[in-house]
């Protein structure tokens, strides 16, 4: 067994990705104004402070409860591109979590794995379409690839964090295909998208609290 | 900045509220739903419209629901689409029995809340098409991106599929007359200064003061190139070149021609604009027979205008002319 | 300056062009004279209407030439009053062997020049009367003074007064209502920026980031005052306050409120006031039955907005409601 | 016999004015925005430049003639307050001139009287109400009293400048209650009158070129 992570584990998650898009909000903003409409911080603050603010009910005693509110929350409250698309990646992290009380870190890569493709049946984003499913596919292939090297599901969420990071870095060279930006083709080229720097802070939100 | 608001976070949910206020028998604004549907209900049977998308836009689309246009409307935050609650609850209150079209602006997140508010209603037995608006020739139409933007064609397309729906048409009918006026719709925009959304209270971009953005969309982001400043004669030129070269009218056709203000922009501006376009498009061998002048698609206070071209046939502009009466439309007698 | 125009010298011009060509069943220019009549004739025997003054507030008086309100306009260049060879011209082209009524902005160079067009015109036997619009409330009414300015009120005299002189009053009454709806009328403006007249090529005073104008008029002078920006309640209550100690309604009454914008301020801000103002009113135990919100009186793309309020009787509401079909109002059915 | 003023030499005054006008006409406009809209200088400019542009007409042999082409064509194409004002101005000296060929001092002085008197009776100003006619008043009694006092015509209508130019500054500590600056009521103290710094304009063109 390759780490654990619980309910209480994953609120901690939800609590440390609302505070680093507050701590962020102004930097999601203006890379989204480069391409966008300058309120993609705006947005996931919205999001995530409506999805913890209150704290979470006691009735969320497994991981499919909590991150069904945390995804449907997000639906209901955000709206745009990212409340779309972050809400049915937690929406279908908590479906693949299955009736479980706790997770194993396989599992857990499982979640994520099918978050990302859940994002992909959303909005049709492919790697290089310079959105944050860049940040998320490497950080899916990195928890996968180091748990199978029989890392540690905390080392294997910082080498997962790293490659989300690297992600990002990734998407300052590309051109947006997708989302608003795509309508400025290459005068994206140069700046990270925005979507790609959340999930990276999302991605590193994991690897300080599931551990 | 200065605007005319109290709390920034609540600019959208005030506007709704004068707006209702000020047009008592057009609209009600349904709070718990955040939605804006009709004051009186259409009689039964008449094909539900509704549209939705991101506010700061105004009067789209809020200040279009009313007789002979829309049913309901769902305005998101500023510069963000609605969420699939409000398009499930705009769906209910539009369905008479007969079906619902969803008119879906081409932006990412729009059709993304849609496709969810449409899963959730799959439940529910109501009949549900949409038409995906994508008039913007900014944009190459290439496979493999999110495509063209919707712009001025919601607004065409609300008006005469509006009309075709309180006439009595079935839901097919509506569908097929909306996909036709988007399909043979362009639209191109110019900017000529950045918008300030309230919550970030200051301009998205700087625009040097003998700059403009070309191709620009509706929610404030850049447009497709940056280029000195010009004459509106010149930049007549570009709209019609691009727009035209990409509708391909049939020689002498009858043109519904829209110049649209991005908000900021006085009226008598968009006329000098209306007159370049005019004159260059009958020179071109071209008929405007019917016109739109003003803010009816905008991005907050953002300067700038675009151009709509329609190419009618003789539904489209009978339906056109049809009776309509919403807080920003209004024209014919109803019955 | 970045404005949609050619030549700054003739942008009144341009847009008088584009105005008529936008509207040709409305509106003709006829350009010899440089005045804005209707496209068709009215029936014979109606009185006429007229108004005039500087361009750069469109839609007015331009965008409401057409059945139910005016039947000529004489735009002058931009904040300059039309010159009294205009107003003969669109006098003769108003009458109709019943007389015509000049509406006149209390403005030095309006009434100057229509007085100088009154004089030209005693030798030609056409009826002449007319109505000053005097609603400012925001400078004192003292004798030895030019008086309070004309702003918003104007549309509410020419719609109404328009309607009267539509069903077939005679000069007399037409001249009685327009009289009355002045009297009951009062405005109160707050400018958010300066405009820039594009002759001048530059904002006509430099507004700091936070602070406004308030007791603006209609020309891009400043304001009585200027204060520190403040939220929209705050501002609202000073325009309710400003307009009610003046035009002190009846308790109770039947308000016509009009929030009007400047040119350069989007329409979701002018209903988030709106909302704050129709709020205000009805804890004032007032009783708010139509509203007109929009760009009507501007001053170019100046940001701000004004508050008209018109305490109503019977017969303005009946005329208010009678059918209009101009280029910037519309509503109801033609016979 | 005090002086001599002919149609040729209304002519050169005329072409004086607007050549000052043109090199004022942003000092004008800058007046005009502290209590008005900006443009007495453009608009007198339009107006001058319509009445000498192309030269006079060879039929306008007399004062009446030349000044009520340059009145009508003021009236004609300059609109607002100052179209009005001014347009009345020379229309009254053209009338008063008679049908005389050319007048002398004393006649001109009466001319400049009945202008006056047309400014007040088309806008009712007084001296005091921040207008021109707070520059033209002292300057029609300065050449009064100096053609009374025998000075030629060329020292009378030199005085007269001098006395519109101390009219102009006069402006300077009043409130405006007349014309579109009387809106702004004392926000107009501590700014020279528009108007009343172009009539001194005027006098100025009439004092270089009437001799
Ligand atoms: N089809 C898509 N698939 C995945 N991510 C997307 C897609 N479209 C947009 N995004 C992401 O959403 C981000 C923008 O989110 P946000 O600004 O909140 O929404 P909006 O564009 O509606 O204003 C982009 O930076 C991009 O990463
Ligand atoms: N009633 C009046 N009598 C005399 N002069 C006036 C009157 N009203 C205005 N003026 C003069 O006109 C000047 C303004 O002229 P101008 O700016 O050209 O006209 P407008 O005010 O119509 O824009 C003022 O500075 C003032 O001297
Ligand atoms: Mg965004
Ligand atoms: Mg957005
Ligand atoms: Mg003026
Ligand atoms: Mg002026």
């Amino acid at each position: 067994m390759n780490g654990r992570v619980d309910t209480a584990q994953l609120a901690a998650w939800m609590c440390e990705c609302s505070r680093l898009i507050d701590v962020h909000i102004d930097t999601l903003n203006d890379l989204d104004a480069t391409g966008g409409d300058a309120d993609h911080g705006s947005n996931l603050e919205r999001g995530f402070t409506a999805a913890t603010a209150s704290g979470f009910s006691e009735k969320m005693t497994s991981p499919r409860e909590l991150l069904k509110h945390v995804g449907s929350t997000i639906v209901d409250i955000v709206g745009g591109s990212s409340g779309a698309v972050y809400g049915t990646f937690f929406l279908r992290m908590a479906l693949a979590s299955g009736e479980l009380k706790w997770v194993d870190g396989a599992t857990f890569a499982q979640m994520l794995r099918a978050g990302g493709q859940g994002i992909i049946d959303r909005g049709g984003a492919q790697v290089g379409d310079k959105t944050l499913y860049d940040s998320l596919a490497p950080a899916i292939a990195a928890l996968d690839n180091a748990l199978v090297a029989g890392e540690t599901l905390a080392s294997a969420l910082q080498m997962a964090a790293e490659a989300a990071e690297a992600g990002r870095d990734s998407t300052v060279a590309l051109a947006a295909r997708k989302g608003r930006a795509s309508y400025l083709g290459d005068r994206t080229i140069g700046y990270a998208d925005a979507g790609a720097t959340s999930m990276a802070l999302v991605l590193r939100a994991a690897a300080t609290t599931l551990i | 900045m200065k605007k005319f608001l109290n709390d920034p976070a609540h600019a959208v949910t005030d506007y709704l509220v004068g707006l209702a206020a000020a047009h008592p028998t057009i609209v009600k604004f349904d709070a718990a739903h955040r939605i804006i549907v009709r004051a009186a209900d259409p009689r039964t049977g008449k094909v539900g419209l509704i549209a939705g998308g991101g506010s700061g836009c105004e009067p789209l689309h809020t200040g279009f629901v009313g007789h002979g246009m829309l049913d309901a409307a769902c305005p998101g935050e500023i510069f963000t689409s609605p969420v699939p609650k409000q398009i499930v609850a705009a769906t209910r209150a539009a369905d008479q029995g007969s079906g619902v079209l969803h008119v879906i602006k081409n932006f990412s997140g729009e059709v993304m809340n849609f496709g969810m508010a449409t899963e959730l209603l799959a439940f529910e037995g109501i009949a549900i098409d949409s038409v995906l608006i994508d008039d913007d020739v900014s944009i190459p139409d290439m496979p493999g991106t999110a495509g063209r933007r919707g712009l001025g064609a919601t607004v065409l397309v609300e008006k005469i599929a509006g009309a075709a729906a309180e006439r009595g048409d079935d839901l097919a009918s509506v569908t097929c007359i909306a996909r036709r006026v988007n399909a043979r719709t362009r639209t191109f925009g110019v900017g000529l200064s950045s918008c300030t959304p309230p919550l970030r209270g200051k301009p998205i971009y700087d625009l040097p003061d003998d700059e403009i953005e070309i191709g620009i969309g509706i929610s404030g982001e850049p447009g497709r190139e940056r280029v000195a400043m010009r004459n509106v004669q010149e930049i007549a030129r570009t709209m019609i070149a691009e727009v035209l070269a990409d509708l391909r009218p049939t020689p002498g056709a009858a043109l519904l021609v829209m110049v649209n203000g991005m908000g900021a922009t006085p009226l008598s501006e968009l006329y000098v604009l209306y007159g370049e376009c005019d004159q260059a498009l009958r020179s071109a061998g071209l008929n405007p027979v019917r016109s739109l002048v003003g803010n009816y698609v905008t991005s907050l206070d953002q300067a700038g205008a675009a151009l709509t071209i329609l190419e009618l046939d003789d539904e489209m502009t009978v339906l056109w002319d049809a009776p309509v009466r919403t807080s920003s439309i209004t024209w014919g007698a109803l019955a």
